[in-house]
């Protein structure tokens, strides 16, 4: 990774300095050792302080929208990212002759919650990846550990860990290795009805309506949000679960068929609602119903919701 | 706050007998909003129109619910009572308390119940109403007509008759279609040339029509009233004002191929008129096999029109059209027969297709009307018609029935015994369709004046057997296993659509079925017209048809493109979908769902932190909507609504109907 | 002091909860956070709150008046809460920014509901044994391990929680539990106090390790309204709300109504200074247009217009806001650039 | 079964025509005249079976069948038929050339002792010999 | 005994979305045919069930419905040609959804009524009202206040 560090700083220097992009988004580190976060930079001496680390796991593709569109923007894409791009792309939120996009493999990216979990976090100065293993670094020594182990639970499944669209790949292909992504999905599908039914409530009853689900995601790229308006105003603010029942279906709704399966929503759940599990309910059934169908990824399939065969499944009359 | 007035109708007892009137009007009068409240035995009647105009303007009303029958029964009615009174019609609510509550409850509490929710429902939704106009379009008094067979030439001669200018544009060198290419039509056995020549010549001579031959549509954009066509007029290489058609040229041309016309069933020159009646009676040239042009060699035609005609530097002419509407009339093609290999179609020259047999036995044809073997050019005596070739076939061919085969197998075997009368005509078909004047008649005639032995079974397979062609079938009707010694095979080949069918639908904006024939908008209601306003169909591109029905339904789009060009204006129905800009993202999910084509896409420029910046929305064409709302659905944020049935109207009406 | 025993604790909720409404740090899903007790729930003090404990005084969404029109007049019925409640288990952070609150809801004009729920709930605080890594309640002045304002102070000492009420009604609640309590030993009170200058100085030594303070930093910030650090800053920001709904401090909220036909109801409920529409007028301008001027008013807010006002920084060192931002949007790094002066070693 | 022009218009084909009078092309099979017969239960052939054989001029299967002996020219089928086609007609001239051209015979004198003995009617006898004998 | 006698006594409101051209019209026709079916049902007229948005269903929930149904056109007999084709899509989705997050199916139906099929539309509203007449009141996705 140490490796892929630096050609992501030269890369970006080399994008600045020549005047093919005049901001490049990539990441940077705060003090802890878990806080990789996206940064803009436009100057070419500042991109000494880009960093390629097991945590840069924010996804940059989603600031296009917020930058201003005339800039050309250089920016550097996981797998994942480069879905949400692609969806992004397909929604007409970007304009592809405006980014220079640089994609990098990974096969995965670093939980804190799970360092912690694991009783490595206490005084732990640093985190580093060096091939199969993560090396933790203290004050005094060092200790080393298999990564798989650490990885956010969407990377575990993770079915696009090579970008699927770039215009300079950085690094080599990394393997692809998913373990099945709708089992949890299976298994809630087939607890009972009412067990379902307090299991979302549950959790939706935690929701504090921070948007946070909304606001990361590269498939809700709407200039207002549906949630936001005030007339007609869908959506109340009262602390009621039907409101954030409400939410939370309509949310998912509006990115079935558009959901590139990144599990950024969930992963930055403050309260920690199993957001992805909603999502893939929908790609689990679109798949199942109308063909296999990855966003972001089959750019020459039409979405499933804005088409349709004459011979489709019916809907069931709910007998 | 609104000022409503709520009208409920007793229709006599049929509203009154189930529903306490005067409770629900007394529970009317407290909505919200609502600030008269009256009932009347039949509101429908003069009397009780009146009333409502009354109300309306003494008590300053400004939304109207008239609580009575099925909207699809009076709300026009209503609408117009409101609009005499002042009151814009799109301000006028219907509550359905009768076929939805009078007539199927029995209980009058209950129904009583459900009429003051329905009304209250009908409330909450009118104090969202909004005037709406319907907004007038210009139509542009021309019309387009696509394809130059016979069903192209009567609608454009009907629409010229009119008064209307019409364009018809082939793509062929000259227009006559399929109808050209046959020699007796059935059931009267007139000469198919003697009756198509003169409207073809009428076509070309009329006023009002502009032939444009040897040219394709290639863009058409607009809206019914105002299509705008990019037609392309291929480079004749021939002078059209220049050519007296002397014929010199093709006689000197030193290129032959296939001619296309007589289903190449003999050569034709590189310079060509298809064939003798051709109009305009003008030759092209065929440039991919013109020596000319592929080896840049020759020019000898040149040097041989004596008009100096000939003109090997003509280059496409593009052109751009108003109409106000199109009439597509592109016709059909025959099935590929190469997955029928058990009838030796393509190996034995002796077993043809129908239209190919249609040359062989028209005078214009390769053997002057002389029906010959093509091996070997003698008279054949048993002659065997295969039917459903590739019909009514779900596994190789089409499923459905094409209709006209027939009534042409049994012209066939008539016309082989004129021609030969010791000959013998058999025909295998799976069941004999007769469905028109005088058609089953003229069957019976083949059958019982001409001979025609008819076999109900199917050939298996047709063996070259020395200069013969040995036919195994069946004759289910006795159970027997039949063989016959035949000189000829005759095949009833399938119809299917124009294989560019999709591609012209979607250059239209039209849509086609599963076998790519065109759609009607109704399959009963509205057989000539496509579902985009403007565009209607004529002839075998909507499905198989004869000639008679190819004509009536040419005069029947005729008539709908005259009623629409006669008006100066459309009136639009209102109810249509609208974008709000500043909430559209761009994402064109809209344009995706929309079954007209009525949304497009658009660039606005707007100011955002001082900076224009351009950015893409979408854009309702409100000739083209037809208000089905999908497209308010497909829209995320709600930046697209539909009028008259709004997300804050529908909201309202749950929020009111849940109470 | 007194002391009660951790196997007797099973008791104590009981007998609490019978008393009064008891909101406690319960684990639901792997996440904590304050809920009303009820039997079998599970209590977990190893951490603080994901949400902080503020909602009990100042709720999420809270109807405050109910109305019925129709009538020729507007019929009015306003609400009150009347129940009595103990907040148990708040960290002296979280207990301090109820002080902060204070200024805004009890000062006039007094939001009455607040006010009243202040009367009617008993705070018992728990002093930290550790501080969090993203914890820097000391570089606020204030101590981890012990909360001025609470009713009652506990520590966790292991096998048993020293228990020092601190105020009369502190006293009364431990009136009522006094059975279920003991006398702490001697040396037991002064591990307490060791407890309080060990954690004291453990964050101590982290803060000069974090290399900021908060001396002179209003002065800082007062020039820096149009600093370039906030075109820097802004980019990452997501413009969601959990910086704010995480914040203890965070007090805007938004007045909604709610209604059936000719009846309903008009309540509070949070709303965030991150979100567009915060600022968003009815004429459709928003003076602060872009997240840029949102994130600067989020910082300038809790560490320079509030301090100017009330005396007192709007940030207590909870460290939420820090662990829980998506994109590490890190209000320690924001004052150490915005001018947080870098203290001595 | 080969089908040729020969077997089409053999002189049999022609000869039954021109006995009958009748088209056999005229009919279409629908099957009317099957269906009314009173007797098509004790038939081998079924009479529009009889029709089609001929239209294929497979003559000498409808000599052979006992159909045209068991048609008890009722005419039920002929004034049924939607086609007008005189089966009885058609089925006299099959007998006609049995019993005429080839001598055959389906009643002999020496069977009459058994008929009379069943208590016959005198003119169904006389009648039995028109059909049956030459 | 007591609980028998508290189900019985429960009468669900049940909106049907009915779009104008084949379902609504069908409702009519059971009118005109004076067919009877509970009158817990209550129609809300749309032009077409590609009108019908999620959020009027759930908005529906919310505001009391113990059932809902959208009614259109028999797939292929769209007035708007393609409508019901994307509504049957929707709601396909949205209905599974809704059983994933522990709602009884049967409260959101969808279901093709022609507008000739006045017997039918009688006889879903029944069956529906029946059905969720015995699954008791919906207080799923129902707003408490």
């Amino acid at each position: 990774m140490k490796q892929l560090s630096e050609i992501l700083k030269e890369v970006a220097f080399g994008s600045l300095s020549s005047g093919e992009a005049e901001m490049v988004i990539g990441w940077q580190k705060g003090p802890f050792w878990w806080q990789s976060f996206p940064a803009f930079i436009t100057d070419p001496g500042g991109t000494g302080s880009l960093i390629w680390d097991p945590f840069s796991v924010s996804n940059l593709s989603k600031y296009l929208l917020k930058e201003v569109p005339e800039k050309k923007i250089a920016l550097f894409l996981k797998g994942c990212d480069a879905l949400g791009f692609n969806q992004m792309l397909r929604d007409g939120r970007v304009d592809r002759e405006k980014v220079l996009l640089f994609g990098i493999p990974c096969d995965g990216l670093v939980d804190p919650a799970r360092v912690e979990a694991a009783g490595l976090s206490k005084g732990l100065l640093q985190v580093k990846k060096e091939q199969e293993e993560l090396i933790f670094y203290y004050k005094k020594g060092q200790r080393k550990a298999p990564a798989r182990d650490f990885y956010y639970a969407k990377c575990l499944s993770c079915r696009y860990p090579n970008p699927v669209i770039y215009d300079q790949m950085l690094g080599e292909a990394v393997p692809c290795q998913p373990v099945e992504r709708f089992a949890d999905v299976s298994k809630l599908e087939t607890t009972p009805l009412e067990e379902r039914f307090s299991y979302w409530s549950r959790h939706f009853s935690r929701c504090i309506r921070c948007f946070a689900c909304r606001n990361v995601c590269p498939a809700c790229s709407c200039r207002e949000c549906i949630f936001d308006l005030a007339e007609p105003r869908w959506l109340g603010k009262a602390n009621e679960l039907s409101e954030t029942q409400f939410y939370h279906i309509t949310r998912a709704y509006h990115v079935a068929g558009r959901c590139v399966d990144c599990g950024e929503c969930a992963r930055i759940c403050p309260v920690g609602i199993p957001l992805a599990e909603l999502n893939r309910k929908f790609i689990k059934d679109i798949n199942e119903l109308y063909g296999e169908y990855d966003a972001g990824a089959d750019l020459d399939k039409e979405a499933p919701l804005l088409t349709f065969k004459t011979d489709d499944p019916d809907v069931s009359s709910g007998s | 706050m609104r000022r409503i007035g709520v009208f409920i109708c007793w229709c006599g007892t049929n509203i009154a007998n189930t529903v306490n009137i005067e409770g629900v009007t007394e529970a009317a009068g407290k909505m919200p909003s609502v600030i008269y409240a009256d009932n009347y035995k039949y509101m429908c009647s003069e009397i009780g129109q009146s009333m409502i105009k009354e109300a309306i303007i003494k008590e300053k009303l400004d939304r109207v619910v008239v609580a009575a029958c099925s909207p699809r029964m009076h709300e026009l009615t209503f609408f117009k009572t409101a609009a005499a009174a002042g009151l814009n019609p799109y301000l006028v609510e219907i509550a359905n308390i009768r076929e939805h509550c009078s007539w199927v409850h029995k209980d009058k509490q209950e129904a009583t119940g459900k009429a003051i929710a329905l009304i209250r429902t009908a409330v909450a939704k009118a104090a969202r109403n909004k005037e709406l106009w319907a907004t007038q379009i210009p139509v542009e008094c021309r019309a387009l007509v696509i394809g130059g067979g016979i069903g192209g030439i009567q609608a454009a001669l009907d629409i010229a008759d009119a008064g209307f200018e019409v364009d018809l544009v082939e793509r062929t060198p000259s227009i006559g279609g399929r109808m050209a290419q046959l020699d007796k039509t059935f059931p009267t056995l007139d000469c198919s040339a003697c009756i198509l020549t003169p409207k073809m010549v009428e076509v070309a001579s009329h006023h009002n029509i502009t032939l444009y031959t040897f040219s394709e549509v290639e863009k058409v954009d607009g809206f019914v009233g105002n299509f705008e066509a990019t037609i392309r007029k291929k480079a004749r290489s021939i002078d059209l004002e220049k050519c007296t058609g002397c014929g010199i040229c093709w006689e000197k041309c030193p290129s032959r191929v296939k001619s296309e016309f007589d289903e190449a069933l003999v050569m034709r020159k590189a310079v060509y008129v298809p064939f003798p009646q051709a109009v305009p009676n003008v030759p092209v040239i065929d440039r991919a096999s013109c020596r000319r042009f592929t080896r840049e060699k020759c020019g000898i035609c040149r040097k041989a029109c004596p008009a100096g005609a000939v003109n090997y530097d003509q280059e496409d002419e593009v052109l751009q059209k108003k109409y106000g509407a199109i009439v597509v009339a592109t016709g059909f093609d025959i099935l590929d027969l190469d997955d029928f290999g058990e009838f030796s179609y393509g190996k034995h020259p002796d077993v043809l297709t129908s239209l190919e047999f249609e040359r062989l036995v028209n005078s214009s044809g390769p053997t002057g009307g002389r029906l010959l073997r093509p091996s070997d050019q003698s008279p054949p005596k048993n002659v065997v018609f295969i039917q459903c070739v590739g019909s009514r076939d779900k596994s190789r061919g089409k499923p459905y029935c094409s209709k006209i085969c027939c009534m042409y197998s049994a012209k066939h075997a008539i016309l082989l015994r004129e021609k030969y009368p010791e000959a013998q005509a058999y025909v295998f078909y799976i069941d004999i369709r007769t469905a028109g004047k005088d058609f089953e008649e003229f069957h019976r005639r083949a059958v019982e004046e001409y001979g025609a032995l008819y076999l109900k079974g199917s050939v298996g397979k047709v063996f070259p057997d020395g200069d013969k062609l040995l036919v195994k079938g069946v004759d289910s009707l006795s159970g027997h296993a039949v063989e016959i010694e035949a000189d000829m095979v005759v095949l009833a080949a399938a119809i299917k659509a124009k294989s560019d069918a999709p591609q012209l639908a979607r250059l239209l904006g039209i849509s086609t079925d599963t076998h790519s024939f065109f759609t009607e908008a109704h399959p009963k209601l509205r057989p000539v017209e496509a579902h985009t306003a403007g565009i209607f169909l004529a002839g075998a591109c909507q499905g198989p048809k004869d000639i008679p029905e190819t004509v009536s339904q040419a005069s029947g789009a005729a008539a709908k493109a005259i009623i629409l060009l006669s008006k100066d204006n459309l009136l639009s129905n209102p109810c249509v979908s609208e974008v709000n800009e500043s909430l559209c993202t761009g994402c064109l999910s809209c344009i995706k769902v929309c079954p007209y084509g009525a949304v497009a896409e658009k660039t606005i420029e707007e100011k955002i932190h001082g900076k224009a910046l351009k950015r893409r929305v979408a854009e309702v064409n409100e000739a083209l909507c037809q208000g089905c709302g999908s497209c308010t659905v497909s829209c995320r944020p709600g930046a697209v609504n539909l009028k008259g049935f709004t997300n804050e109207q529908i909201m309202a009406e749950v929020d009111a109907i849940c109470l | 002091m007194k002391k009660i025993a951790k196997e007797k604790l099973a008791l104590l909720w009981e007998l609490l909860a019978h008393k009064a409404t008891l909101y406690f740090p319960l684990q639901e899903d792997g996440a904590v956070n304050f809920a009303p007790w009820k039997n079998g729930a599970q209590v977990d003090f190893g951490v603080n709150s994901i949400v902080p404990p503020k909602n009990v005084f100042f709720p999420q969404a809270e109807t405050y008046l109910r109305f019925k029109t129709g009538a020729k007049r507007l019929q009015l019925e306003s609400v009150e809460p009347e129940e009595k409640f103990i907040l148990f288990g708040v960290r002296p952070c979280d207990l301090a920014s109820f002080n902060i609150l204070d200024k805004i809801f009890l000062e006039e004009p007094t939001d009455g509901l607040y006010a009243k729920r202040r009367r009617l709930g008993t705070l018992v605080s728990m002093g930290c044994n550790e501080p969090g890594e993203t914890c820097f309640c000391t570089s606020f002045a204030l101590e981890p391990a012990f909360a001025p304002g609470a009713d009652v102070m506990v520590w966790d000492m292991g096998e048993f929680l020293l228990w020092e009420p601190r105020s009369t009604k502190g006293e009364a609640l431990t009136a009522v539990i006094n059975e279920l309590l003991d006398e702490a030993a001697p040396e037991e009170t002064a591990a307490a106090v060791r407890l309080r200058d060990t954690t004291a100085a453990g964050e101590a030594a982290a803060a000069r390790q974090r290399g900021w303070n908060t001396e002179g930093l209003q002065e800082a910030l007062r020039g820096k309204f149009n600093d370039e650090l906030w075109e820097k800053l802004y980019h990452r920001c997501l413009g969601c709300g959990i910086c704010t709904y995480l914040c203890p401090t965070c007090h805007c909220f938004d007045i909604q109504d709610f209604s059936r036909d000719l009846e309903g109801e008009r309540f509070s409920c949070w709303d965030s200074c991150m979100f567009a529409e915060f600022t968003l007028m009815t004429s459709g301008e928003n003076p602060r247009p872009t997240q840029k001027e949102r994130v600067r008013q989020r910082f300038l807010h809790k560490l320079l217009y509030f301090p100017s006002k009330f005396g007192l920084y709007a940030c207590v060192g909870c460290g939420r806001c820090v662990r829980k931002c998506p994109v590490h949007l890190d209000i320690t790094q924001v004052i150490k650039e915005a001018g947080g002066v870098v203290s001595g070693s | 079964m080969k089908i040729t022009t020969q077997s089409l218009c053999g002189t049999m084909v022609k000869e039954i025509a021109a006995i009958s009078g009748e088209n056999v092309a005229k009919c279409y099979q629908c099957g009317k005249c099957t269906a009314a017969c009173p007797v098509n239960m004790a038939m081998d052939i079924l009479p529009h079976q009889v029709l089609r054989f001929l239209q294929l001029g497979l003559v000498e299967a409808v000599l052979n069948c006992n159909t045209i002996w068991i048609c008890a020219s009722c005419f039920t089928c002929a004034g049924r038929c939607p086609r007008g086609v005189d089966l009885p007609g058609v089925m006299e001239a099959l007998r006609a050339i049995l019993l005429r051209k080839r001598g055959f015979s389906r009643f002999k004198a020496g069977d009459m002792p058994r008929v009379l003995n069943k208590g016959m009617p005198e003119q169904g006898i006389v009648s039995g010999f028109r059909k049956y004998t030459k | 005994m007591p609980v028998n006698l508290k189900l019985q006594s429960f009468e669900p409101l049940i909106i049907a979305f009915c779009c104008n051209w084949c379902s609504y019209a069908g409702g009519d026709l059971a009118g005109t045919s004076r067919m009877t079916y509970p009158a817990n049902v209550r129609v809300i007229r749309v032009p077409c069930s590609s009108r019908v948005s999620s959020n009027f269903i759930l908005r529906a929930f919310q505001r009391g419905a113990d059932g809902v149904v959208v009614a259109g056109c028999h797939p292929g007999d769209c007035h708007y040609t393609s409508g019901n084709y994307f509504a049957r899509r929707r709601f396909l989705l949205l209905q599974r959804f809704l059983e994933f997050l522990g709602m009884e199916p049967e409260r959101f139906q969808v279901h093709w009524i022609s507008a000739s099929e006045g017997n039918r539309f009688a006889a879903v509203m029944t069956e529906t009202t029946d059905k969720i007449r015995a699954l008791g009141p919906n207080r799923k996705l129902r707003d408490t206040r």
